[in-house]
C-alpha cells in the first residue's frame, strides 16, 4: 500500500496558510473562511481514507499492527549518522490522532465562520488556524523525535499567535506570551532530553529508538548520572517537554490564561489537540519509557498526572469563568490520560493503560471540543465569560443547551456515553496497578462531574440575568458543529479501541470492568447531584460550603498561588535581580571599565604634560639624566 | 681626484651650485622679480632632484672613504630631495606673500638648501668628523629657519630652544665620540668598526654619541624640544625637521648602529628595545591631549620615531628595508598632512583643531588629503603607511620581538584615537564657522597631489619595497 | 715643572669654570670665561699644539668673547645682576652633574689607556699639508664643507636681522 | 579577471563612479548598481562553485589565485574560496544590496555614504576570499575603518562615541591579532621560506609550545570583532549609534568576520592551540551566550536589544567552533549566515520604526500591528526566526550546534552545552517583550496613527533579507551539505 | 705630552669641566649665560680629542684637526645663537629664559 500522498494532509494546510496568509489584505473573509473549510474537509477526508485504509485494510499484518512511512526525505545532516528526516509515519496513534486532528480542526473551521464573523482579522484567524493545523499534523506524523520537536515548536508558535489574536489587548497579549515562554521553558528539557538520546542512541527515528528488540532498548546504553542511567535523564526531560505542551503541574500555569484567545481556538488547540501532545509524545515513545530501566519515568508520568487531576480538579470547582473552568477540566482530564499512560504495561492486556490513555484522548477531545464550543456559542450570545452574567439560557438557545449537557455527561462519566468507557478504563487501568492512584482518579471524577454540572446548571439553569439583548440560539454555522461532535461524544464509547491500540501494536480484548464503572458512575452521580443542589436554583449553600472550606477555597481560587510563585520567581528575581544586574554590569564594568582603559591613558596624558614645562632646561636635565641613566644601567649590566 | 669621483656626491655639488645661484639671483634681480626667482629657484630644485634620479652615482667611497656613496643612500638622497620638493611647493605661496614684502625669500631656500646639503653630507659621511660637521651644517641653519617667521615671539623662542639644545645635544655627542676616538684612536667608522672592544669607556662612547643622535631623531627622552620646536617654527620648517631631518638622522642612525656599533649589538638592542617603548608610549600620549596640529603632529613624529626603531632593532637586511622604506612612507604621509595644516595656516591662519570641524562640507579635497595622511600615519591600510609599519613589526617580529611588537601596535591605536580626532573634527562634526571654501595656488595643489599620490602608491604598489629590499644590503659597508 | 703649571692651568681653568657659571654679572661671566679659554690653550701650549693653541686664542679669545662681549653690552645694563636658579634646580643640576662626572670618571679610570711616547710635535705645514690632502688622513672635505657653514651661518644671521628692520618699519608706519 | 577577484575590483569600480555623482539620485542608483551587480556575481558564484565541485575538483580551496605582491616577504595575493566563502559572500552581498535599499532616501552627504559603505563592502569581501594572512589582515581593517565614519557621520546619539569606541577596540583586537599573524608568519618554515598563505602554513606543524602562545592570541584577535565575552562592548553603543544600513553591514556581516577568522586562521593553523585552550574560550563564550540574552531582557533601546542579542547569537559562533567538531563547525557557519541575514533584517525594521516615531525606546511605542501592519508582521517573523522557530534558518544552526557540541562526551562540555541551550528560552523571552510591548496592545500615541506605509524600497530590502531566512531554515540540506563539504579539511587537521 | 702627568688626570679634568658647562646649561637663567656654559661644554670636548691624540695616537693628527673643527663650529654656532638672541632681545626687550617657555605642554 502506497501511502505517500499522506504527504498531503499537512501539505494541504501549509498552503492555506501561505495563500491566505499572504494575501490575506486581498481576500474577502468569505473566500478565505471556504479555502479554509475546504483545505480540512481535504485533509479530513483524506485521513479518514488513510485510517480506514490502515485499520481495516492493510495495517494488520499478521496480529500485528505495522508501522508504514508515507513518505521521508532527509531535511539535514548533523553527523554521518545524525539526520533529521522529514516524513510521514503512519502508525495506529498517528493515524488517530491525524482523525481526531483533522475533525475537530474542521469542526473548528466551520463552527469559526460563525463565531467570528465580522472579525477584524478574520483572514489572519483563518490563515492561523490552517498553520496550527500543518504543525499539528506534522507533529502527529513525525518520524523522528527532532521532526516531533520542529512541529512542537510550531504548534507553540500557532498557539502563541492564536491566543494573541485580540492582539491589542494587553491581557492577551500577556497570555500569549506565557503561554510560549512556559512551554518554550519546558521545550528546553524537551531538547536537551533529545541531544542526550540522540547522542547516546545515535539516533532520532522512532522505528529504531522504540524497536524493543533494538539495541537501544536491550543494552541500555549510555552511562549514569546520579544514580540513573542517562536515557532515563533523557526520558525524564522529553517528559518535562511534554508536561510542559499538555499543562502538567507545575508548567501548567499558561493554559488558564491562554483562554485570552477566541473560544474556538482553545476548542481546537487548548482542549482537543496541541495540549494532548505531551500525552501523545508519551504514547509515542513508550517502549522507551517502560523498558528504560524498569519503566521508572512512568511512574513520575503516573504520579504527575494524577496529581495534576486532583490539583486542576479541586481548582476547576472554584473558578468562575467557565472558559477557565474549562481548561481546568481540561488540565485534569489530561492528567487522567498521563495517569493511564504511567500505570500502563506493555503486553496485550498488561497494556490497557496505553489503550485508556489514547482512547480518553479521542473521547476527550470530542467533549472538550463541544464544552468549549458550546461555551462559545454561550459566550457569543452572552457577551461575557463569567457565570454570573448567565444563567437561564436553555430557553433561548435549545441547541446548545443539549450538546452541552451531552458533552457534560459524557465527561462525568455518565453511562453509556463515551467518556464513561474510556474513563473506566483508565480506572481499571490505575486499579491493577496502584490504588492509591486508582482512589485519585475517582475522587478526580466525582469532582469532574460535579464543576461540570456547576457550570452547567449555572449557565443553563437559575434565573435570568438582565441581559442587554436577548440571546439567541447561535447560526447554523456553529450549531452543525455542536452537533456532529455530540454525536462524536457518545458514539465512539462503542468503538473497540482494543482492537486497534494497544501498546505492543497487538489487539486485545478489553472488559468493561463492572464493580469498578458502577463505582465511577455513583461517584460521578453524586458529583452531579451535588452541583444540582448547588447550583440549580439560586441559593446560598454554594457560599456556605466555601465558608466550610475557608482557606483551601481561597487558596484553590486563587490556584494555589502558583502563578504569584512564577510571577515573583521572572519578575522579581530573573527580571530585576538577574538581568537588572546583569545590564548594570554590562554598563557599568564592562562598558565603563573599556572606557575607563581609555580615560586612563588620556589622563596619564594629562598627568605627564607637566614634562613638557616649556623650560628647555628641564628638557636639558632629561637629556643628559637620560643619557647618564642608560649609561650606568649599561655598566651595571655589563 | 678626477670629475668622476666628483660625480659621487654629484647631490651635494649640485645643490651648492643651486644655492650659489641662488645668493646671486639675489643679488641681480630686483624686488619685483623676486616671486619669479622663487618660482625658479622651485624648478631649479625639481631639475636637481630630477638628475639625482636619472644619473646615479657609482657606489664607491672618497677622500679617503669620508664620503661614500651606494645605492641605497641616493635612494635616501633622492627620497630627501622630493620630500624638501614638496615641501618647497607647500610653501611657495607663504615664500612669495610673507617673505618676498620681509626681502627675505632667497634666504630662506638658501638656509634650507645648506641643512639639505648638510643631511646629504650626513647620510654619506664615511667618519666621525664629517659627520659631526654634517650635522651642525644640517641643523644650525634650520635654527635659524625657526625663528623665521618675524611676526612671532614663538618662532624666536623656537629658534632659541633649537640652537641651544641642538648644541647640548651634539656637545654630548662630541664628548661621547671623544671618548671613542681615545679608545681607537679612529674616526673612520670602518677602521673604528674594527677596533672597538666592549668597555665601559666605549659604552658611555657609544650612549652619548646615542643620545645626540636621538636628539635629532626625537626619541625619549631626548625629544622634549620637538614640540616646542615645531609649533613655534613656520609649518614648512616644522615639516623639513620632522620628515627631512629626522629621515636622514634616523638611516644614518641605523647605519652607525649596524656597522660601528656591531660588536656593541647586545647593548644597543636593549637600549633601543626601551627607548622604543617610551618614546612611542610618551609621543602617543602627549599627543593625545594636542589642540594645535603642529604640535599635535609634533608628537605625533615623535611616536613614529619609536615605531622606526622597531626596524632598526632588526639589525638586518629586513630591518634596513623596513625602515629605509617607512622613512619614505612616513615623509609622503607627514608632507600630506603638513601640507594641509600648511595650506589652511596660510590663508586662514588657523592651526587648531578645533578651527577643522566641518571642514569638510567647505574644503572637500583637503580633508580627503589630510584624511590620507592621517590614516598613513596611523597605519590604515591601503595607503602606504599600513604597508610600513606592517613591514616594520614584521622586522621586529622577525628577531622574536613579539612583546615590543604587541606595544607597538597597541601605541598604533592609542595614535589612532588622536588622528580620528582631526578625522572627526573634518568629517563628522558641522560648525557654525567653519573656514571657508579657498583655492590654493598651483605649487600648493602640485605639493598636496604628490603627497597624496606617494601615501596612495607607494604602499600598493610594490616595486619600490622590492627595490628598496633588493639594495638593502648596503647598509652593512 | 710642566706639572705644575698644569695644575696651576686646572686649577684656573676649574675655579674660572664654576665661576663663569655662577657669577650674578654676566660680564664678569665672560670674563671667567676668558680666563677658562685662555688656560685651555695654555694647556694646548703644554703638549706642543701651539698651532692650536693659537687658533683657540684667536678665535676664542678674540672672536667668540667679543661676540659675546657684544652681546651682552646690546641686551644687557652693566650692573644688572642675573636671576639665579631655585635652590632645587641647583642641586639637582649638581647632584646630576656630579653623579654625570662619577660615572664618566668610572668608565675612563676602568679603561687602560697605554700611552704612546713617540711624540715629536707638530708642525704648521703638516697640519696645512693634511688639512688640504684627499687622499686617506686628508680633511678637506669638512673643510669644504664647513666653509658652506660659516656662509649659512652668515645669511642666517643676517637674516634674522633683517626681519627685525621689517617690524620696527612697520611699527613706525603705525604709529 | 577571476570570478573571485571581481568581488574587489567591481566595488571598487563603484566607489569610483561613485566618486562622479552629484546628488543622491544619481547617487544611489549607482550604488544600487554596483550593489545588484556583486549580488548576481555572489550568485553566479555559487553556481559556478557547484559547477566546479561537480567537475571532481576536491581540492580545499578552489578559484585559487596567486600573484606575488611583496615578493622578498613573500606576500602574495593568494585569494580561493570553499563552500563557507561563497555563502559568507552570498550574506554580504545581499546585506550590502539591501543596505543600499534601506538608504534610499540617506539625506546627508549621499555620495559619501555610499562610498563608505561600498568600502566597506570591499573590505569585506577581500577578507573572505583572502588566503594569504597579510591579505586578510588588511581587508580587515579597511573593512572596519569605514565604520567610524559611517556611524560619526550618519549616526545618532553619542554616535562620535561610539563611532570612537568601535574603532578603537576593533583597532586594538587587531593588534593582538597582528602579532599573531607574524607569529604564524616567523613559525611557517623551519628553514626560512616563511610565507603568508593559510594553505601553506597549515602543512607546517608549528610546535605545540608555540601554539599554546599563539592559539589566544589570534583568537581574541578576530574574537573582539565576533563580539567575546567581555570585549562585547564596542557593539552594542555601535549598534545604537550607527545608522540603518550600518548597524545591518555591521551586525551582519562585520562581525561574521569575526567567527571566520576564528575558524581559518586559528582553528585550521593552530590545532594543539585550540585544543589546549578551548576549555577556557569555551567558558567565555558561554559567559557571552548566556550573559548576552539575559542583558537583552532589560533593554529599553531596540538597537540595544538586538546589540546584546548578536552578542548573544555570535557567542553561540564562538561556542560552536570551539566545540572542534564537524556539526559543531557546521552549525557554526549555519548560525554565522542565519545571524547574519536576521540581524539585518532586525536593524532594517528597527530602523523604519525609528524614522517613524523617532524613538527606539520600547515603553514609548506600542500597538504598531495596528499602524504598520506589514513591518510590524515582518518584525514578529524576524523575532520568530530570532528565537530559534523552526522554518527559519536560527532553528537549523542552532540545533546544529547544539547537536554538535552534544557530541563531546565529558561533563565540562555537556554543562557548558546545557548552559548554552537555556538561552532558547532567554531569548523567547526578550523577544516576545518587545513584540508584545511595542507591536501589540493599546495604540499608545495618538499622532502613531499618521505612521506613512512601508515603501516599495523598504519593502524589497526585508524581503531581500527575508528570504534566505526561508530558505535556509526550510530547505538546509543542500547548504550544511556543501558547508560540511568544505569543513572536511579542516577538522581532519583538529583530528 | 705633559710629564708627570698622566692621561688620566686631564681627563679628570675635562670631565669635570664638562659637566660645569652642563651645570652652567642647566642652571643659569640667562640666555647669554648659557652660551657661555656651552662653551665650556664643547672646549671639554675638544681638550679630549686633542689630549687622546697627544697621549695615545701621536703619529696621526686626527684629534687636533677635530678640535680645530669643533673651534670654527663653536665659534659659527654661537654667532648664530647670538644672531637669534638678540633678535629675541629686540623683541621682548630681554634675554631671560623664563620669557622663552610660551610654548609647553
Amino acid at each position: 500500500m502506497n501511502f505517500s500522498y499522506t504527504i498531503l494532509i499537512p501539505l494541504i494546510p501549509l498552503f492555506v496558510f501561505l495563500f491566505v496568509g499572504i494575501l490575506h489584505t486581498k481576500l474577502t473573509p468569505k473566500i478565505a473562511g471556504s479555502i479554509g473549510v475546504l483545505g480540512l474537509s481535504t485533509t479530513t477526508l483524506l485521513s479518514l481514507y488513510t485510517a480506514y485504509k490502515y485499520f481495516f485494510e492493510v495495517g494488520k499484518v499478521g496480529e500485528v499492527y505495522q508501522t508504514f512511512i508515507g513518505a521521508k526525505t532527509t531535511w539535514i545532516n548533523f553527523t554521518d549518522t545524525l539526520h533529521i528526516d522529514m516524513g510521514v509515519l503512519l502508525d495506529p496513534i498517528s493515524i488517530m490522532m491525524l482523525v481526531v486532528v483533522s475533525f475537530i480542526s474542521l469542526m473548528v473551521h466551520i463552527y469559526s465562520l460563525g463565531y467570528m464573523k465580522g472579525e477584524a482579522g478574520f483572514n489572519r484567524y483563518y490563515a492561523f488556524l490552517s498553520l496550527f493545523t500543518f504543525s499539528m499534523y506534522g507533529l502527529v506524523i513525525a518520524t523522528n523525535i527532532f521532526q516531533m520537536y520542529i512541529f512542537w515548536e510550531l504548534v507553540g508558535v500557532s498557539s502563541f499567535l492564536l491566543i494573541g489574536y485580540y492582539y491589542d489587548k494587553p491581557s492577551a497579549v500577556a497570555a500569549a506570551k506565557k503561554a510560549f515562554i512556559v512551554t518554550r521553558f519546558a521545550d528546553l528539557g524537551f531538547l536537551i532530553g533529545i541531544l542526550i538520546l540522540s547522542y547516546y542512541a545515535g539516533t532520532f527515528d522512532f522505528q529504531t529508538l522504540n524497536d524493543p528488540q533494538g539495541a537501544i532498548i536491550l543494552n541500555g546504553i549510555g552511562g549514569s548520572f546520579m544514580g540513573l542511567s542517562v536515557l532515563t535523564w533523557a526520558l525524564i526531560l522529553m517528559f518535562m517537554g511534554g508536561a510542559g505542551k499538555s499543562a502538567m503541574f507545575p508548567l501548567h500555569i499558561w493554559l488558564p490564561d491562554a483562554m485570552e484567545g477566541p473560544t474556538p481556538v482553545s476548542a481546537l488547540i487548548h482542549a482537543a489537540t496541541m495540549v494532548v501532545a505531551g500525552v501523545y509524545l508519551v504514547a509515542r515513545m513508550f517502549p522507551l519509557y517502560y523498558f528504560i530501566d524498569g519503566g521508572f519515568v512512568l511512574q513520575i508520568v503516573a504520579y504527575v498526572g494524577a496529581f495534576t487531576a486532583l490539583f486542576a480538579a479541586i481548582i476547576a470547582c472554584t473558578q468562575n469563568d467557565i472558559k477557565r473552568v474549562l481548561a481546568f477540566s481540561t488540565m485534569s482530564q489530561i492528567g487522567y490520560m498521563m495517569l493511564a499512560l504511567g500505570v500502563s504495561g506493555y503486553d496485550g492486556h498488561e497494556g490497557l493503560g496505553y489503550m485508556a490513555s489514547m482512547f480518553h484522548l479521542f473521547t476527550h477531545a470530542m467533549f472538550k471540543a463541544l464544552l468549549f464550543l458550546g461555551a462559545g456559542s454561550v459566550i457569543h450570545a452572552v457577551h461575557s465569560n463569567l457565570m454570573k452574567d448567565m444563567g437561564g439560557l436553555r430557553k433561548y438557545m435549545p441547541i446548545t443547551n443539549i450538546t452541552f449537557l451531552i458533552a457534560a455527561l459524557s465527561i462525568s462519566g455518565f453511562p453509556f456515553t463515551s467518556g464513561f468507557f474510556s474513563k473506566d478504563e483508565i480506572l481499571a487501568a490505575a486499579f491493577e496497578q496502584n490504588k492509591l492512584l486508582y482512589f485519585v482518579g475517582l475522587f478526580v471524577a466525582g469532582l469532574t462531574a460535579f464543576y461540570m454540572f456547576r457550570i452547567y446548571f449555572s449557565i443553563f439553569w437559575g434565573k435570568d440575568r438582565d441581559y442587554k439583548h436577548a440571546p439567541h440560539e447561535s447560526p447554523l454555522t456553529m450549531t452543525i458543529p455542536l452537533i456532529l461532535l455530540a454525536i462524536l461524544s457518545i458514539a465512539p464509547g462503542y468503538i473497540h479501541f482494543s482492537d486497534f491500540i494497544s501498546a505492543d501494536r497487538t489487539s486485545f480484548v478489553a472488559h468493561l470492568d463492572f464493580p469498578l464503572a458502577i463505582t465511577a458512575v455513583v461517584t460521578g452521580l453524586i458529583g452531579i447531584l451535588v452541583a444540582f443542589v448547588f447550583y440549580k436554583k439560586e441559593s446560598n449553600i454554594p457560599e456556605r460550603a466555601t465558608k466550610a472550606f475557608g482557606a483551601i477555597y481561597t487558596w484553590a481560587y486563587h490556584k494555589f498561588y502558583i502563578d504569584e510563585l512564577y510571577l515573583f520567581v521572572t519578575k522579581k528575581i530573573i527580571f530585576n535581580v538577574v538581568s537588572a544586574s546583569f545590564a548594570w554590569f554590562d554598563k557599568k564594568v564592562i562598558d565603563d571599565g573599556m572606557i575607563g582603559i581609555g580615560n586612563a591613558t588620556i589622563n596619564s596624558s594629562d598627568k605627564i604634560k607637566k614634562l613638557q614645562s616649556g623650560k628647555f632646561q628641564d628638557y636639558a636635565t632629561w637629556f643628559v639624566v637620560g643619557a647618564i641613566a642608560l649609561v650606568l644601567y649599561f655598566l651595571y649590566k655589563n | 681626484m678626477n670629475l668622476e669621483m666628483f660625480l659621487k656626491m654629484q647631490n651635494e655639488l649640485l645643490l651648492v651650485g643651486l644655492l650659489l645661484a641662488v645668493l646671486i639671483g639675489e643679488i641681480i634681480t630686483s624686488q619685483k622679480s623676486k616671486v619669479k626667482l622663487i618660482n625658479v629657484t622651485i624648478i631649479g630644485f625639481a631639475l636637481v632632484t630630477l638628475i639625482g634620479f636619472i644619473y646615479q652615482p657609482t657606489q664607491g667611497s672618497i677622500f679617503g672613504g669620508m664620503f661614500r656613496t651606494n645605492a641605497l643612500i641616493q635612494l635616501l638622497k633622492n627620497g630627501l630631495n622630493v620630500g624638501v620638493l614638496i615641501i618647497l611647493m607647500q610653501s611657495a605661496g607663504w615664500l612669495k606673500e610673507s617673505l618676498v614684502p620681509q626681502k627675505k625669500s632667497a634666504e630662506f631656500f638658501m638656509l634650507m638648501f645648506s641643512s639639505v646639503i648638510g643631511l646629504n653630507f650626513m647620510i654619506s659621511s664615511g667618519d666621525f668628523l664629517m659627520f659631526y660637521v654634517a650635522l651642525e651644517l644640517s641643523t644650525l641653519p634650520v635654527a635659524a629657519l625657526a625663528s623665521y617667521n618675524a611676526y612671532k615671539r614663538q618662532s624666536a623662542e623656537a629658534g632659541i630652544k633649537l640652537i641651544l639644545s641642538a648644541t647640548l645635544a651634539s656637545g654630548l655627542a662630541l664628548f661621547g665620540i671623544s671618548f671613542l676616538y681615545g679608545a681607537t684612536g679612529a674616526l673612520y667608522f670602518d677602521d673604528m668598526a674594527n677596533l672597538l672592544q666592549m668597555s665601559n669607556l666605549t659604552i658611555l662612547g657609544l650612549v652619548f654619541f646615542f643620545a645626540g643622535l636621538s636628539f635629532k631623531v626625537s626619541l625619549v627622552p631626548f625629544h622634549f624640544w620637538t614640540a616646542d620646536v615645531y609649533e613655534g617654527s613656520p609649518i614648512n620648517v616644522t615639516s623639513y625637521l620632522s620628515v627631512i631631518s629626522k629621515g636622514a638622522a634616523v638611516f644614518i642612525m641605523m647605519f652607525i648602529l649596524f656597522n660601528v656599533f656591531k660588536a656593541f649589538t647586545s647593548i644597543w638592542q636593549p637600549m633601543l628595545y626601551g627607548v622604543a617603548i617610551a618614546t612611542m608610549f610618551v609621543g602617543n600620549l602627549f599627543a593625545l591631549r594636542q589642540q594645535n596640529l603642529k604640535r599635535f603632529l609634533a608628537f605625533s613624529s615623535v611616536a613614529q620615531a619609536g615605531f622606526m626603531l622597531l626596524g632598526i632593532l632588526n639589525g638586518g637586511v629586513l630591518g634596513a628595508t623596513s625602515v629605509v622604506y617607512f622613512v619614505l612612507v612616513y615623509m609622503f604621509s607627514n608632507l600630506g598632512a603638513f601640507g594641509v595644516v600648511q595650506a589652511i595656516s596660510h590663508k586662514t591662519g588657523k592651526e587648531n583643531m578645533k578651527d577643522y570641524e566641518g571642514l569638510y562640507r567647505t574644503n572637500p579635497l583637503l580633508s580627503l588629503i589630510m584624511m590620507l595622511g592621517l590614516f598613513s600615519l596611523a597605519g590604515i591600510p591601503p595607503v602606504a603607511g599600513f604597508f610600513g609599519k606592517f613591514f616594520l613589526f614584521t622586522a621586529a617580529a622577525g628577531k622574536g620581538y613579539y612583546i615590543l611588537v604587541f606595544i607597538a601596535v597597541v601605541n598604533a591605536t592609542i595614535s589612532l584615537y588622536y588622528y580620528l580626532k582631526v578625522i572627526r573634527a573634518m568629517f563628522l562634526r558641522v560648525s557654525d564657522n567653519p573656514i571657508p571654501y579657498f583655492k590654493n595656488d598651483i605649487f600648493m595643489k602640485l605639493g598636496l597631489a604628490s603627497a597624496a599620490a606617494g601615501i596612495l602608491v607607494l604602499g600598493l604598489y610594490s616595486p619600490l619595497f622590492e627595490y628598496v629590499q633588493s639594495i638593502s644590503n648596503l647598509i652593512f659597508n | 715643572m710642566e706639572q705644575i703649571i698644569f695644575y696651576i692651568l686646572a686649577a684656573i681653568i676649574i675655579v674660572f669654570a664654576i665661576a663663569a657659571v655662577n657669577s650674578r654679572k654676566i660680564l664678569h661671566a665672560v670674563i671667567y670665561l676668558l680666563f677658562v679659554l685662555v688656560a685651555i690653550s695654555g694647556i694646548y701650549f703644554l703638549v706642543n699644539y701651539n698651532f692650536l693653541a693659537a687658533l683657540q686664542l684667536a678665535i676664542y679669545a678674540g672672536g667668540v668673547i667679543v661676540l659675546i662681549i657684544f652681546s651682552v653690552m646690546l641686551t644687557h645694563n652693566i650692573d644688572s645682576k642675573l636671576d639665579t636658579a631655585s635652590l632645587t634646580s641647583k642641586i639637582i643640576a649638581g647632584v646630576l652633574s656630579i653623579g654625570g662626572i662619577a660615572t664618566t670618571l668610572f668608565a675612563i679610570y676602568t679603561y687602560p689607556f697605554t700611552s704612546n711616547d713617540n711624540f715629536k710635535g707638530v708642525e704648521v705645514s703638516d697640519v696645512g699639508f693634511k688639512m688640504l690632502s684627499f687622499e686617506r688622513g686628508g680633511f678637506v672635505l669638512p673643510f669644504e664643507v664647513i666653509s658652506i657653514l660659516l656662509l649659512a651661518i652668515l645669511i642666517g644671521a643676517i637674516v634674522i636681522a633683517k626681519g627685525q628692520h621689517l617690524i620696527e618699519e612697520e611699527h613706525k608706519q603705525n604709529q | 579577471m577571476d570570478i573571485l577577484s571581481l568581488f574587489v575590483v567591481a566595488p571598487i569600480i563603484t566607489v569610483a563612479a561613485l566618486l562622479f555623482t552629484k546628488n543622491l539620485q544619481q547617487s544611489r542608483v549607482v550604488a544600487l548598481i554596483g550593489s545588484l551587480v556583486q549580488f548576481g556575481m555572489s550568485i553566479n558564484l555559487i553556481f559556478a562553485y557547484l559547477a566546479e565541485r561537480a567537475t571532481g575538483n576536491t581540492s580545499i580551496m578552489v578559484f585559487t589565485k596567486s600573484v606575488v605582491w611583496f615578493k622578498s616577504l613573500n606576500i602574495r595575493y593568494d585569494i580561493g574560496a570553499d563552500g563557507i566563502t561563497v555563502f559568507m559572500i552570498i550574506l554580504a552581498s545581499l546585506v550590502v544590496l539591501a543596505g543600499v535599499f534601506i538608504s534610499w532616501k540617506i539625506k546627508d552627504l549621499p555620495k559619501e555614504f555610499f562610498i563608505s559603505l561600498i568600502v566597506l563592502a570591499t573590505g569585506v569581501y577581500g577578507f573572505f576570499i583572502s588566503l594569504d594572512l597579510f591579505l586578510m589582515f588588511l581587508f580587515f581593517e579597511v573593512a572596519v575603518i569605514p565604520m567610524y565614519l559611517l556611524i560619526g557621520i550618519w549616526g545618532s546619539g553619542p554616535k562620535e562615541k561610539s563611532a570612537m569606541k568601535l574603532t578603537i577596540m576593533l583597532m586594538g583586537a587587531s593588534a593582538l591579532l597582528l602579532v599573531g599573524l607574524l607569529g604564524l608568519y616567523f613559525y611557517s618554515s623551519p628553514d626560512g621560506n616563511y610565507t603568508f598563505n593559510i594553505l601553506e602554513i597549515a602543512k607546517v606543524n608549528i610546535p605545540a609550545q608555540v601554539q599554546h602562545y599563539l592559539f589566544p592570541v589570534v583568537f581574541i584577535g578576530f574574537a573582539v570583532i565576533g563580539a567575546l565575552f567581555p570585549f562585547h562592548t564596542w557593539s552594542p553603543s555601535g549598534h545604537a549609534s550607527a545608522p540603518t544600513a550600518v548597524s545591518m553591514l555591521h551586525a551582519g556581516v562585520l562581525m561574521k568576520l569575526g567567527g571566520y577568522g576564528v575558524f581559518r586562521v586559528a582553528m585550521y593553523l593552530l590545532p594543539i592551540g585550540a585544543k589546549e585552550w578551548s576549555w577556557f574560550f569555551i567558558i567565555l563564550s558561554v559567559i557571552g551566550v548566556v550573559y548576552g540574552a539575559l542583558s537583552a531582557i532589560k533593554q529599553t533601546d531596540l538597537k540595544y536589544i538586538n546589540a546584546y542579542s548578536s552578542v548573544s547569537h555570535l557567542g553561540l559562533v564562538l561556542f560552536a567552533l570551539l566545540m572542534l567538531n564537524k556539526t559543531a563547525w557546521n552549525g557554526a557557519i549555519l548560525q554565522s549566515l542565519s545571524h547574519g541575514f536576521m540581524t539585518a533584517l532586525f536593524f532594517a525594521l528597527i530602523g523604519m520604526i525609528y524614522e517613524r516615531a523617532h524613538t527606539r525606546d520600547v515603553r514609548e511605542l506600542g500597538g504598531l500591528l495596528k499602524v504598520i501592519p506589514f513591518i510590524s508582521v515582518i518584525y514578529v517573523i524576524a523575532g520568530l526566526a530570532s528565537l530559534g522557530l523552526p522554518g527559519f534558518s536560527g532553528f537549523v544552526a542552532e540545533m546544529t550546534i547544539f547537536v554538535g557540541a552534544f557530541q563531546n562526551v565529558d561533563i565540562f562540555h555537556r554543562v557548558a552545552t546545557i548552559l548554552g541551550v537555556t538561552v532558547i528560552v532567554i531569548t523567547a523571552v526578550y523577544i516576545l517583550r518587545v513584540v508584545g510591548m511595542m507591536l501589540m496592545g493599546p495604540l499608545k500615541k495618538e499622532e502613531y496613527r499618521d505612521f506613512p506605509k512601508a515603501t516599495w524600497y523598504e519593502k524589497t530590502g526585508i524581503f531581500l533579507m527575508l528570504i534566505p531566512i526561508i530558505i535556509i531554515g526550510t530547505t538546509p540540506l543542500w547548504i550544511s551539505d556543501i558547508i560540511m563539504e568544505s569543513i572536511k579539511p579542516f577538522i581532519e587537521r583538529m583530528l | 705630552m705633559i710629564s708627570g702627568i698622566s692621561i688620566y688626570h686631564i681627563l679628570t679634568l675635562t670631565t669635570i669641566l664638562f659637566f660645569i658647562g652642563v651645570y652652567g646649561f642647566i642652571t643659569r637663567k640667562n640666555l647669554i649665560a648659557i652660551l657661555i656654559s656651552i662653551e665650556l661644554i664643547l672646549n671639554a670636548s675638544a681638550i679630549n680629542f686633542v689630549i687622546f691624540n697627544t697621549y695615545l695616537y701621536p703619529d696621526m693628527l686626527q684629534g687636533v684637526y677635530y678640535s680645530i673643527f669643533i673651534v670654527a663650529i663653536a665659534a659659527a654656532e654661537s654667532a648664530l645663537a647670538v644672531s637669534i638672541i638678540v633678535s629675541f632681545y629686540r623683541m621682548l626687550a630681554s634675554v631671560d629664559v623664563k620669557d622663552t617657555e610660551t610654548l609647553k605642554y
